[in-house]
């Protein structure tokens, strides 16, 4: 489809505006002198996007196990919610209380989940709440005046993990995944010392296994006097379940928009609140919303991490996560788990009697198939590309790294048994298909609005801009 | 309401081609002695009408009011087709664009984003959007300090005081040092170089004012310039920071079709030159081809992330603020070349305000100097506790203890000539 | 604000295409005489905001209260996904689906209207809507004096007493004579179906009381029935008319999904047996295939239609409600079942509500009979200038003038438990 | 795509309701057995309907130039202001007096635009306000005491026109069209006489022709005692530039979805407000909406012919077209009327050198060509369903039918040249094809959701409800 700036035309923008009769204090030389905005009427905007809408796949138009992501269903109240205009005001009004309220109550709801003690929602996504995290260890020790410098990051983490741990001048350690798919104990005991910050551990891990050592592995850490970070972002098949915090997490983050199913928006706005333990309450970012003697209002601390967000965090992301549990109720987050649970252990079931599947057990939320069964000549990405033809979004594919092609896949809760067997057909075709005709599987998709795009192109000499030719 | 697809049928039939009897032996690897018995202490589920009401009457407990206030958030109106976009399915629930063939729509649109940043503010590259403007900041801040292998960072006084906060944390965090830049009448002051990697100036700074950015570079030759702008509807009356060879323009980008929402979610702009294109973070759309040699767009550039590089990626950023970066466009060209007019008004309309406020005896204009929309006036206690139903503008002293009975005032096409002339006369009456 | 897409500079390349010097030139057909030399005496153009602005001001000018009005038009919630169908430019922004290659999706649509109205009425046909409950129901009138070949129809004096002034206007256009049958404790009472083409009851009928049909049928052997519902939410719990062997079945459709909107645009439904198929006004959709053989759908039986058989079509309805067919189907399938639910919970607020009332000294229930989810009470004067500040339901003294005192009052979700008690004790405090 | 019929699973709606411990008064003979709404959960719904709509082409996907629909962009304002949570309120509530300003205020806007004395908005459409205009018209001849019966009607008319007339019990006469698309004046003057209730005229008519002689037919109507009633659909072109009472109208119905662009929701709901001369006031529908020192209230006239809507029409059109009418303001007025009418010249012009024009003279807002330069077997029906190849809705088809193999297109001024342009260049391609690859077009669309519908069949033995098989 042709770019805004090719269909603009000048003097076609038409939104009326009345200016003044002021005269500007501005100095000429600080001006601008012109501004090239495309310009289209309101039709030609409508129709752009509407049109370009129509080459976009969002869970509204189909299944979209996309692993380690919960691409659940979003369910419309929570926008409807996150319209109402007395919430649309400015972070400095005094006149915020139901805006507190709303913030207040969420974090009460997520210390209940999480089993945490505090949480600020000031992180506005995932990686943030994972710096933000990683910061307050790095404040803890400060506090006690020691010096450590290296986080335990087992091999089936989250790729935003190392660099998380990075940015705050610690160095990672990586730890091996035992032979079922957990951390090695062996691997980790001989890590450990003094100089250890603590661990960050994805639970659930990427390859969706519960480490059945996840009591051992928090006691090795405490042992050394470290602290354990959970990466929640595989909430989803622990709620009203577990308790991360029933297993020694002393600070965990959370992806709403994951778990708590606020639209993914095409990357964002996402939103990662942090939670801790008691002791790790005064190190949260400042300022905390809090309630004291039966009143809401913020609260500064002297060791506070201090701020990571212009203002409060996501407040829109807040408003549609506090929606979505007043919705379902504690018990519609315990089926939650159940089904998410479910449906990945069913495809799981289903898929290994066509794909290989290296850690052969019960999983939680997501599980990893591989190509290794595959003809040569016929990858993961080719599979990945053949599934858009039958109406699916691929699976999150060569992650987690440390299974060769993999395909991380989690149905999520929302889809349907229907669904999931249209899927595992799917792929149960294009493993045919793969003996067959493997054309159609290297030259896929041949469905979608366009053909297989040239990624290596694209990095070679970027072109990132539009320029008039 | 629960969103499960799922009969009580649907799960028979799956737990039994499974192998087990109950769902529970599916999370049997969970120590039995954590494993939940009774249910969370949250409340019942409510239908949506029972929802709404609740949160209606939250809501309530907020009062909307005449409000002046600006300082980093701001109450633009939201042309209509933001909405009528920003609403649709396939953009709002879908993820960040990983399969290109059924992510164009989200693609082209981070294209033309990009294209439209690079316009605004004269610069070569920009990526698909930060967190915020704060955290765009803090991000370039550590940027700057890995190009200049300096640990040292030059700091105007006259950047929002919040923004100073997060650089600060971020600081501590990287191990940065920060310098402050003094003021003098509300600009940022001459300032000394020696080892440093980055000077950071907010333009229009946090007063409302507009740095005099000619000749900087001169004073920076060794540095990177950074900038930060809180209200980029500013940008298109001003002359674009590629003029005066800025290294690398972070912006709140909230102004262009975000509501104010508390604060967030916000849209982080962050635009450098061509030479430090492999060393942005976040995502970035490039233009490619697809198998029949038909344009499309992917992300690009991707050695430079997390998920590659791991601890060496330039950020650990994923999620960005995809959705107000959809609405950031659609709102910049929805007002198109008109975006002048409407930088203008707001203009306008805050020197109106600032001359009517400034010839009322006890209320004075603090600093004589070009504003763009903000600008900061002290207030007699009297007065100000005749308008205090009124939220005149942010108070200056928490931040700046010389600026007592200091606000930063802010008009917006929201806070028309009528609001204005009705608060005047509450003044003076 | 204008809409238009042409900039001077192409209006003067059109001109010179076409070979005139002006645009005038293009309006020379029009006698020079008839020509605006003045602008219309219509306010300037606004921008987006300022309308707003005015139109929030005049809207602030109705005040939102505790209602329980109903009587034809009923505060229901609208779930969250009918806004997000019906908002998609692909349903709103196209027409009638004259072309069903690309217009498949309001096509199946109506398709599957069509289908659920005949669930819930047991008709065998449904159209794919009229203007309203009213109309729809007026229409009905009429064809049954077609097909009965005689211009006299009876109906009940328990139907909606705004229906009937509808009836009596179409009635004298089309030269048809009304006969009134008779109320006894609120029901239709006996008639004699001589000379009639038809019956018309309404059921629940405008007292909101449900009519007993069992056995209309022997009673009316020689006519057709005809019923019509304001509130069809009583069909998810109430037999379907089909049971009784009703020949039409028309209704108001505004509560499945569309909002109050002072009473319009609504959806007059209307749903007919087998044989009057080739009679029914207004559009039909019909299961098809396209030239390969593939499942499709288009408008069908259009000879019925005035685009087709003029003058002698069965009614000049031409645009409908689509919008608002649309609205309805999406409301039914999402409460599916539990549409049961929900009117059982209307009707036991409604019961509640009735009960407390009926308790109070000088409040008393009207009519002793079973009800949906609106009821008759007579309220002493003293304690209706009590509660005056509360719409507590339709006056009935100028419809009935001996129902003096006399209120129609109406329960839905939307006046929940607590808003009834909040009313009961401001009355009996 | 399956329908919502083949999709339901008993048990998987899941829209919560909590009920009341209340028994119902409900006697069990009365009570339903069974209800079977499909049954969907919330994702699988939103999905249905997100993937049908992709089958539909409206306004914001592209061209639409569909004669006498007058299918111009829906600026997306006016559904923001449709939307104010304040007018939303009961038909009979007190707390009305937003609402009444609005519509009475619109009431006045029709009045200036078309030159009539007062409006009523209770018709609900177009083919409404023309059964009411008409009811008028008969109940002024009753006050008169006259028994009129024959309504002259052009052949150029719209459809509804002879519907609308029989409805009322008159009979239509039919009155041919002049060699140069006008009324031919003789056939009409042959015609009347002292039955004749009056003439119902649509000017410009469906050919897009301004009739010329529109003071000559108004005074041979009114000469007998007649009166003029203006079918307001082609309100388009006259906007700002003519009114309709300054050339002899009576009584005039507008379509507010077209002239006011509202959207036309895939066949309505629509407006159709019916203005009339000072001496019909009276008769116009009851309550009329007025303003009497200046308070807003209901107003009941005596010789009114009734109510003609439940209650007062479609208000939520009402408001989107006083919305547009204050948006674009008097100079948007004239702008669209001009541009309406540029843009069918230009693509006359254009057209014409591929295509039969039957009246090759300046048109207003739309005009005739047809297939008789086709070649053999080649039809109006193929190039329409072709059309939609090329991205367009096609214009309106085998209408007028005074003109053979009518193609009836109203470009709408919210098009841009590129549009028309693009569309002048598709029909020219199209004539190619028609003479070189007819197969091209016989057997399109080639590109649409699906191939070219079978409409003999579905009226062969009807199925207009979904069975389980």
């Amino acid at each position: 489809m042709k770019l805004l700036n090719e269909k603009s035309k000048e003097g076609s923008s038409s939104f009326n505006i009345s200016e003044l009769d002021i005269q500007t204090n501005i100095p000429e030389n600080l001006k601008r002198i012109d501004l090239n905005i495309p310009e289209l009427s309101e039709v030609e905007i409508i129709r752009h996007y509407t049109n370009l809408s129509k080459y976009n796949f969002g869970v509204d138009n189909g299944p979209y196990p996309l692993g380690s992501c919960t691409m659940k269903y979003n369910p419309k109240i929570n926008e409807v919610a996150a319209k109402i205009p007395e919430f649309n005001i400015h972070p400095l009004s005094q006149h915020n209380k139901g805006t507190l309220e709303i913030i207040h109550q969420l974090q009460q709801y997520l210390c209940e989940i999480t089993g945490m003690h505090a949480f600020s929602t000031q992180p506005a996504a995932g990686a943030h709440g994972e710096s933000t995290g990683i910061m307050i260890m790095k404040a803890w020790f400060q506090k006690l005046g020691e010096r450590r410098t290296k986080v335990i990051i087992p091999d089936s983490c989250h790729g935003t993990n190392p660099a998380s741990v990075s940015l705050c001048g610690f160095e990672p350690l990586h730890v091996k995944s035992s032979s079922s798919g957990g951390i090695d104990l062996d691997d980790l005991r001989q890590n450990m010392g003094k100089d250890i910050v603590g661990i960050m551990i994805t639970n659930p891990n990427t390859l969706g296994i519960f480490d059945e050592n996840i009591l051992k592995i928090t006691k090795i850490i405490h042992d050394y006097g470290g602290l354990c970070y959970l990466d929640g972002a595989n909430m989803n098949p622990m709620l009203g379940v577990v308790k991360p915090g029933d297993f020694g997490i002393d600070i965990v983050h959370l992806n709403l928009h994951k778990t708590f199913s606020t639209p993914h928006g095409g990357g964002g706005p996402g939103s990662g609140p942090v939670g801790v333990k008691k002791e790790l309450e005064p190190f949260l970012p400042n300022p905390r919303i809090i309630k004291k003697n039966e009143k809401l209002g913020f609260e500064q601390s002297k060791d506070s991490i201090g701020k990571v967000h212009s203002f409060y965090g996501n407040f829109g992301i807040l408003l549609r996560a506090y929606s979505y549990i007043r919705s379902i109720g504690a018990s519609g987050l315990r089926n939650i788990a159940e089904n998410a649970v479910l449906n990945a252990n069913y495809m799981k079931e289903k898929l290994k009697e066509h794909y290989h599947l290296h850690y052969d057990r019960i999983c939680q939320h997501e599980f990893v198939i591989d190509d290794s069964l595959m003809p040569d000549g016929v990858t993961t990405n080719d599979i990945a590309k053949r599934l858009m033809d039958f109406g699916f979004h691929p699976p999150t594919i060569y992650f987690p790294l440390i299974i060769k092609g993999a395909m991380l896949i989690e149905p999520t809760e929302t889809e349907s048994k229907e669904n999931l067997d249209a899927f595992i057909e799917a792929m149960k075709v294009i493993k045919e298909e793969a003996e067959s005709d493997p054309e159609k599987l290297t030259k896929a998709p041949l469905k979608a609005p366009i053909g297989r795009i040239d990624t290596v192109h694209a990095a070679r000499k970027p072109k990132l801009t539009w320029h008039s030719t | 309401m629960d969103y499960i697809s799922n009969t009580d049928n649907d799960r028979a039939l799956m737990l039994k081609d499974i192998g087990v009897q109950d769902v529970m032996d599916l999370f049997k690897d969970i120590p039995d002695s954590l494993i939940l018995r009774n249910p969370l202490r949250i409340p019942d589920q409510l239908s949506e009408f029972e929802l709404l009401r609740e949160l209606e009457n939250i809501s309530k407990k907020n009062r909307r009011h005449v409000s002046f206030l600006g300082g980093g958030n701001y109450n633009h109106y939201i042309p209509s087709t933001v909405n009528a976009v920003t609403s649709r399915g396939e953009f709002s629930t879908a993820y960040t664009p990983y399969q290109p063939e059924i992510s164009q729509g989200t693609l082209q649109a981070i294209f033309e984003y990009q294209s439209m940043i690079c316009e605004l503010t004269g610069m070569d590259v920009s990526n698909a959007s930060m967190y915020d403007g704060a955290t765009g900041l803090a991000e370039s801040m550590i940027l700057s300090t890995r190009i200049k292998g300096k640990k040292q960072v030059l700091v105007s006084h006259a950047l929002n005081p919040l923004y100073r906060e997060v650089l600060e944390t971020y600081a501590r965090a990287s191990e940065i040092r920060i310098v402050e830049v003094d003021i003098k009448d509300g600009l940022t002051s001459d300032f000394k170089t020696d080892g440093s990697a980055a000077i950071i100036i907010q333009n229009p700074n946090f007063f409302g004012l507009i740095e005099n950015l000619d000749g900087i570079r001169k004073k920076a030759e060794d540095i990177l310039l950074i900038t930060s702008t809180t209200e980029p509807l500013s940008w298109a009356i001003l002359k674009p920071f590629s003029e005066y060879d800025v290294d690398i323009v972070t912006a709140e980008g909230q102004s262009f079709g975000n509501p104010m929402n508390f604060g967030g979610p916000g849209l982080g702009i962050i635009a450098v030159k061509q030479d430090y294109v492999r060393q942005i973070p976040g995502r970035l759309a490039g233009e490619t081809v697809d198998i029949h040699g038909k344009r499309g767009f992917a992300l690009t550039l991707c050695t430079r992330e997390q998920h590659i590089r791991r601890e060496k990626a330039t950020s650990n950023i994923c999620t960005n603020e995809g959705l107000c970066m959809l609405a950031a466009s659609v709102y910049l060209v929805t007002y198109g070349k008109n975006l002048g007019k409407l930088a203008r008004l707001n203009n306008q309309l805050a020197i109106y305000f600032a001359d009517k406020l400034n010839q009322i005896e006890g209320v004075d204009l603090v600093f004589d100097k070009p504003f763009f929309n903000e600008f900061v006036v002290r207030i007699r206690k009297d007065i100000q506790s005749k308008i205090s139903h009124i939220e005149i503008g942010i108070s200056l002293e928490k931040y700046y203890p010389d600026l007592e009975n200091c606000y930063l005032v802010c008009c917006t096409e929201m806070t028309p000539k009528e609001y204005i002339d009705r608060v005047l006369d509450e003044i003076t009456q």
